[in-house]
């Protein structure tokens, strides 16, 4: 049995009163949970204040480029599907700079859990609009307020049929909530994506931890996510009221296991050298 | 004796076809080959050339004359007859050309009416051509059955039955109106043990012998035939072969993939590799191995698609923000794209750096016959730290000091021990630090330890021809086979020698062969199908050494036997 | 008056028989009925069969790099609100490479419209699956099949609340329809866009012309374009049947010529070289 | 007289902003001053100082030791106790620093009771340490309360006068406990036309005085600052500024309005500049005028964000595939920062090529007091051809051959003649093609046709020092006030001068200044802050002088003028 103590990392090097405390120690918590041994997952992230996450923790990481958490995630996956990957970065890393790979990860639907740390601002480069900065707001690179309007990841999540596509809020209430999510999501055969709503103390001021926890509510019980259509509507609410929970699941096909060359067991665990060059080259004579 | 064949037509017309069956037909016959392609960016129309070289004895590049022009349409005439030699003669089909050749060299054929007499497809008239080519250069019929059938055989046997048919009829037309215009001596025996290979399926056979697990790119000519090579070999030995959804996923999921313990590779031509240098630093810092395929064209940007150039060698020595060590080799002929792609994995896994394998269109597309690869030359040694080794270890830190600047490779999951790897500069544990000392360490044990033994790793330049030569052709990547015939053909009294560099970064040393030297006391060439030189600027501000001409080609052609030697005339004297 | 000479070009590239000529003529057919002239508009484009075409009309052209189309016409329209801005992509140029432009160029909401010739294969570069090609099917470079699933275009950009999402077919009986939409769309304000599904006859041997033509009918009457959950549940429509139409518009707000620095009009009018150093300094002393 | 001040503490105390009061109000009193910041990736905790050197001459880099340390907790003084010169003292407050200081060099200053006793908000004690160290220094805390109101007073009176208030007090103790400790003679009087300005702020200054209408980019430190300045600056000047979603986007939408007829610009580090090279090539192709701002930190890859190093330089001067000329500039001072930005928008639009202004954290941060920029000094001149002229045209070729290789730059939609740029290789008219011989003369045009006219315009390295040196310091980018200093701090027997190139591709001719010959009759020591001495590699390729000796520092700090000074006492003899 794994214990919290087993999950001990660096110390973090986020400001007092950030929501990143909340998201890192649910993580263990549903690790722990898990019974999941530190080099039995890899947490793949990018470059931002969440993405540091893997740092704090003990486990196979790979930080990597900000933006780009989720092909490296996928060409773990790809090489070892044995291994948990999971995969963490913020609302610019991977809605911004790394949405190409966003739309195509669930595409593929590799067997990936994501986490997207989102406090709706770029935190570690100082609080300019990210995607899901609401539209108007004022910063230093947005001197008449962001001109795009707010993405909402669970919409384009559902719209691209991602395998399980899921809201939480980490604050106290929602923590529970969170780590049998966090659970969920990583015994989902599939893509699975969390946008965790998490409160940044520094640079946004208006998205606070109290104005989540006044808005965000859970999907009624009897909600069924496997509607694509009424998780769409659902996803549309955002304002006064905020929902999370697991708004879409689906079981469609994973490119992982089943494929042909993974069908022997993961590559790495693959013999290396031993294709016969003689008759490799038949076609050449 | 040798023979130019030029197959000429619009895009979709089958030239490519045609040219590979007959240059298969030429290989199993017993002649050396040398093929090379021209064509234009688009799918159908336009102007496209195949062009074949055959001869007793080893060939290596293309001569700009013809002696035999076999035109599926009217353009390529008006296109292609100033090319002939003085023997030169033109098949040509007057209805598929829409016009009566003028002149001795015009053989007219009538394939179309071979087609609808036989009633088959149209499409077939290209079988008659092939039947014909042969007929007329004399030679027997019979292997083609068999080598159609290996090429169009999933299509059914009817369809190949009736290829032979359409081919016998061309023949024996050929036979009947050209006889023993073109009469070939026979081929001297024993070419069995040889191979036809192009460049893009050295390096994919390469990949393979290295135990390439993972092949992540985004398609993009003229690379794509590496990944096209892998992918068809993907089911049986167990290799992932992913087409990513641009470039910079592509060099991601490959690193990631090496992390994870599995040899991977990536590949693309210029614009993609734009797209890829942040990853490249990433290998870089990360010390992750990983072995990148670029496939030059003509660039600025898209720039000429389908053609060649060496214009990015710059660009790979130094893609990348920050400092790094990187090796880069740059083949020049099948065989080389073979061994240095092993030799490119098998350094990237020893001391965990990117390994850039640089070709171009011309090396890529080019066929040639070759002796077959042996086994016995590969580098095949697994470096990663797992099974036993691995989990006996009391600790295990990815970036522990050691003197080579080499940490033993561990798999993450084999063991209870963490591999933690970090773009930000970290310590040996892999976590981010920001003080100086260990940004210093980590920058000798990442870079200052590594490069002198990596530059002890390369193999110096090739030394061809004179051995004191007076004249020095320098060249590097895909003109070996041109500087090579190019010595064979001038006269001995000249002593001209080629400096063929395959390994060029970082530059050999001259401990065992004194290169430098052999710059020195001669009057050096360089010959690059380039604008600016880069490899001669490379030369110098490695070794001081400046090369006294420079020759360079850029129109997106590779340079012919013939005119190189021309352009040659100016210096050789 | 414009006529359709006015619009002749290079001679086309094109295999015999593609779908491309089509849309070509189409367009022209627009522009006639705009009274469009040549130098009143620009065409981006990127790099792939379709991404030619600015060469076979007579306009302003931008052709750039492959997947890089929206980022260039964002850029041209913001400098010059007055230029009408068309941006002319493939499947794997627009969803593929440029997957992360078409979601922000989106969100931005600029003016501009987006023809993407949806062939449903990467043409150019003879034959390899795009995100569009149904998840499955092999070709050279996708030995055991597609791994991915088909995205879907219509829903991805509602999900995004995109101003104006169309889709159209390339076909004869498609085209007057065609010809109406891509006017509509760009006399919308507001990011328009228009997938075309556009038979490939060499290398798309199964959606092909007829493929199609079994398969498309129009949005009937009455549907009602501004309602944002029908627009979803219609585009997940593909099969047996396959809408084409309006799906979706809105009237959100533009990035464009109400934002501040362009209320003075297009940025390409403005004065070079008007400003004060003396007075921009000021904080400096 | 100078005097170097550190102060030091968390990220999130506000040093920044003790630091920039303090420093504006000592050049508002007639001190020169220069500063530099060091600080940590992360937004609270951690350790990070920002260091002011005063003096009565004009000062142009940082010391080493510290006269007056602010110490904002217990860390700083672990930290920078030992950096203390012989007077050296710290200013601590025990309550804040949760420790008592021992030794003579320690000043207590009651912060925290300051704060307390006049029951306002903590943070304030801040302006009790500014009012303290104004104090300490025996100067008059007057000025302090404009400039306060500068800073903050959009936060209301009521804080300003708070802060003045709290100021005051620790002023007045100051004042009692620890007079004439420091007693500074008067300054200079005259700085009234003086500036005090940093590098980004110099750069974004400079795009705005060239027409800059467009900027994009995406956040990365340290090049942000740009983006800052201008985004503040688009209201009143109808400029957009526009975050993009990534560096791809950011550089095509440059490209996007500098086509469309607008000076367009962007800005990033080295990892952003990896993702916009394809596109840099895409300018160099369609000659398309862009101006980008490399702003380096030291890689590779995320490496350490925040601080500073000269490593991308052979990256700016080859990243992107193919072969297109470019400009590259590397200023050494904020002023030239600033008039470069203005040539580089200059070149850009002449010659319709892409130019890079690299800079680095270093000189982006270092604020230093400099005489105002003059309006006289600017190249302001529109190259674009529309209105009349281009309305009255006939005819319209986006490429027509020029002798010069310059096709007039026509905006589209401001006539009835087409402009149709092309990322493929294309004619005159801006359409495809794929022709050698149009290729060839496309290149002439691009490439070599410019060329020697970019050359041309390149200015010769500025020299410094001996006219007839013994020891030459070598440098380029951000070293240029260090290596002044230390020109200035040798002695003059040892005939030491500074060759500093601030405009490095192509490097400039030496038929005005024969810096070449300079080079050779000295002992060269070539200063760079990175690993491989990438300045002096490419000053041996392109000159064929190879330096005597080389300095480098690559651990993310800057040099210090004692360090260096220090380094170079080993080849200064
Ligand atoms: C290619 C590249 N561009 C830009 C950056 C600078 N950068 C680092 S983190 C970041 C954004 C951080 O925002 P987010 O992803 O939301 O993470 P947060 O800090 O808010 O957790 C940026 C722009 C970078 N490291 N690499
Ligand atoms: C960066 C980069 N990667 C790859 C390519 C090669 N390439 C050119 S067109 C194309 C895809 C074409 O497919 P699509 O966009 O669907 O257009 P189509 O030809 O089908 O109309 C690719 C991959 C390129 N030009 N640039
Ligand atoms: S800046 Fe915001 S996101 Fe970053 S650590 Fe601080 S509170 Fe958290
Ligand atoms: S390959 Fe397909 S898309 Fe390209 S021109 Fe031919 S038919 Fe059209
Ligand atoms: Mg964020
Ligand atoms: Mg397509």
């Amino acid at each position: 049995m794994t214990t919290f103590a087993d999950y001990d990392g660096q110390k973090p090097a986020w400001c007092p009163g950030c929501g990143n405390f909340a998201i890192l120690n649910t993580l263990k918590r549903a690790l722990v949970d898990m019974d999941m041994e530190p080099h039995h997952f890899t947490i793949v992230s990018g470059i931002g204040q969440g993405a540091k996450l893997p740092h704090y923790t003990r486990c196979n990481t790979f930080n990597g480029l900000h933006g780009r958490t989720l092909p490296v995630a996928t060409g773990i996956k790809l090489a070892n599907h044995d291994m948990v990957v999971m995969a963490v970065a913020g609302d610019g890393d991977c809605y911004g700079e790394g949405g190409n790979h966003l739309l195509h990860a669930i595409r593929r639907n590799i067997n990936v859990t994501l986490l997207v740390h989102n406090n709706q601002v770029y935190g570690l480069t100082k609080g300019q609009a990210s995607p899901t900065t609401p539209q108007g707001r004022v910063t230093k690179t947005q001197p008449f307020g962001a001109l795009s309007s707010q993405l909402n990841p669970m919409a384009l999540a559902i719209s691209l049929d991602c395998s399980f596509v899921a809201r939480a809020f980490a604050g106290a209430s929602g923590l529970p909530f969170l780590k049998e999510m966090i659970k969920e999501a990583v015994n989902h055969e599939g893509f699975a994506m969390i946008d965790i709503l998490q409160n940044c103390v520094t640079f946004n001021k208006v998205n606070t931890f109290h104005w989540y926890k006044e808005r965000v509510y859970e999907l009624e019980e009897g909600y069924d996510p496997t509607d694509r259509v009424e998780a769409f509507r659902r996803s549309l609410e955002w304002g006064e009221r905020i929902p999370t929970g697991i708004f879409y699941k689906n079981q469609r096909p994973v490119c992982g296991k089943d494929i042909t060359p993974l069908q022997k067991g993961p590559l790495v665990g693959h013999d290396v050298f031993s294709v016969n060059l003689r008759q490799e080259s038949a076609l050449f004579y | 004796m040798e023979l130019t064949i030029r197959i000429g037509g619009e895009a979709g017309q089958g030239l490519q076809l045609i040219g590979t069956v007959l240059t298969t037909y030429f290989k199993r016959l017993g002649y050396h080959v040398f093929t090379h392609q021209d064509y234009m960016s688009r799918v159908r129309g336009g102007h496209n050339f195949y062009q074949i070289r055959l001869a007793d004895k080893p060939v290596c590049c293309s001569r700009q004359q013809v002696d035999l022009l076999l035109a599926l349409d009217s353009n390529t005439i008006d296109l292609h007859e100033d090319a002939l030699s003085q023997q030169g003669r033109i098949i040509y089909d007057s209805e598929m050309c829409k016009r009566q050749g003028v002149g001795r060299h015009f053989l007219y054929m009538p394939f179309t009416a071979i087609v609808k007499e036989l009633a088959v497809a149209e499409v077939m008239v290209n079988s008659a051509a092939v039947g014909a080519v042969i007929g007329i250069l004399g030679l027997d019929l019979q292997p083609f059955a068999e080598i159609i059938a290996d090429f169009i055989g999933k299509k059914g046997t009817e369809v190949v039955t009736t290829n032979i048919k359409v081919a016998q009829a061309g023949h024996d037309h050929a036979v009947s109106d050209y006889a023993g215009l073109f009469s070939l001596p026979a081929p001297e025996a024993g070419l069995q043990s040889h191979i036809l290979i192009n460049g893009s399926q050295a390096m994919g056979l390469g990949a393979l012998m290295s135990g390439c697990k993972f092949y992540s790119a985004y398609p993009m000519t003229p690379s794509t035939g590496i990944m096209v090579f892998l992918a068809a070999k993907a089911a049986e030995h167990g290799l992932v072969v992913e087409q990513a959804e641009d470039e910079i996923a592509a060099i991601n999921m490959a690193l990631g993939a090496s992390y994870a313990g599995v040899r991977a590779m990536t590949g693309t031509s210029g614009g993609g590799y734009a797209l890829m240098t942040e990853g490249v630093s990433l290998a870089g810092i990360t010390e992750t191995p990983i072995v990148i395929a670029e496939v030059q064209r003509p660039g600025p940007a898209t720039g000429l698609p389908t053609r060649t150039e060496q214009s990015d060698l710059f660009f790979v020595l130094y893609g990348g923000h920050g400092e790094f060590p990187r090796v880069v080799f740059t083949p020049g002929t099948p065989e080389q794209a073979f061994y240095l792609t092993n030799k490119a994995f098998h350094l990237a896994e020893k001391y965990q750096i990117p390994v850039i394998v640089q070709s171009d269109q011309y090396l890529a597309d080019c066929q040639w016959t070759l002796p077959e690869f042996a086994e016995e030359g590969l580098l095949q040694e697994d470096f990663r730290l797992r099974g036993q080794a691995l989990q006996e270890r009391e600790s295990y830190q990815r970036y522990g000091y050691s003197d080579s600047g080499i940490t033993p490779l561990a798999v993450p999951g084999a063991s209870r021990h963490l591999v933690v790897v970090d773009s930000d500069e970290h310590d040996e544990d892999g976590h981010i630090i920001e003080d100086a000392e260990t940004r210093n360490r980590m920058m000798t044990k990442r870079l200052f330890n590594k490069l002198p033994l990596l530059q002890a790793e390369m193999t110096p330049p090739e030394h061809y021809g004179a051995a004191e030569p007076d004249f020095l052709l320098i060249g590097y990547g895909s003109t070996w086979g041109l500087l090579k015939e190019v010595v064979d053909h001038c006269p001995p009294q000249k002593a001209v020698a080629m400096l063929h560099f395959s390994e060029v970064w970082p530059l050999p040393l001259s401990d065992t062969f004194d290169y430098v030297a052999l710059l020195e006391q001669a009057t050096t060439i360089c010959v690059e199908n380039n604008a600016t030189s880069q490899f001669a600027t490379l030369l110098h501000s490695q070794t001081g050494h400046r090369c006294t001409h420079r020759i360079n080609r850029f129109d997106g052609r590779p340079f012919t036997l013939d005119n190189l030697m021309e352009a040659l005339n100016d210096y050789l004297c």
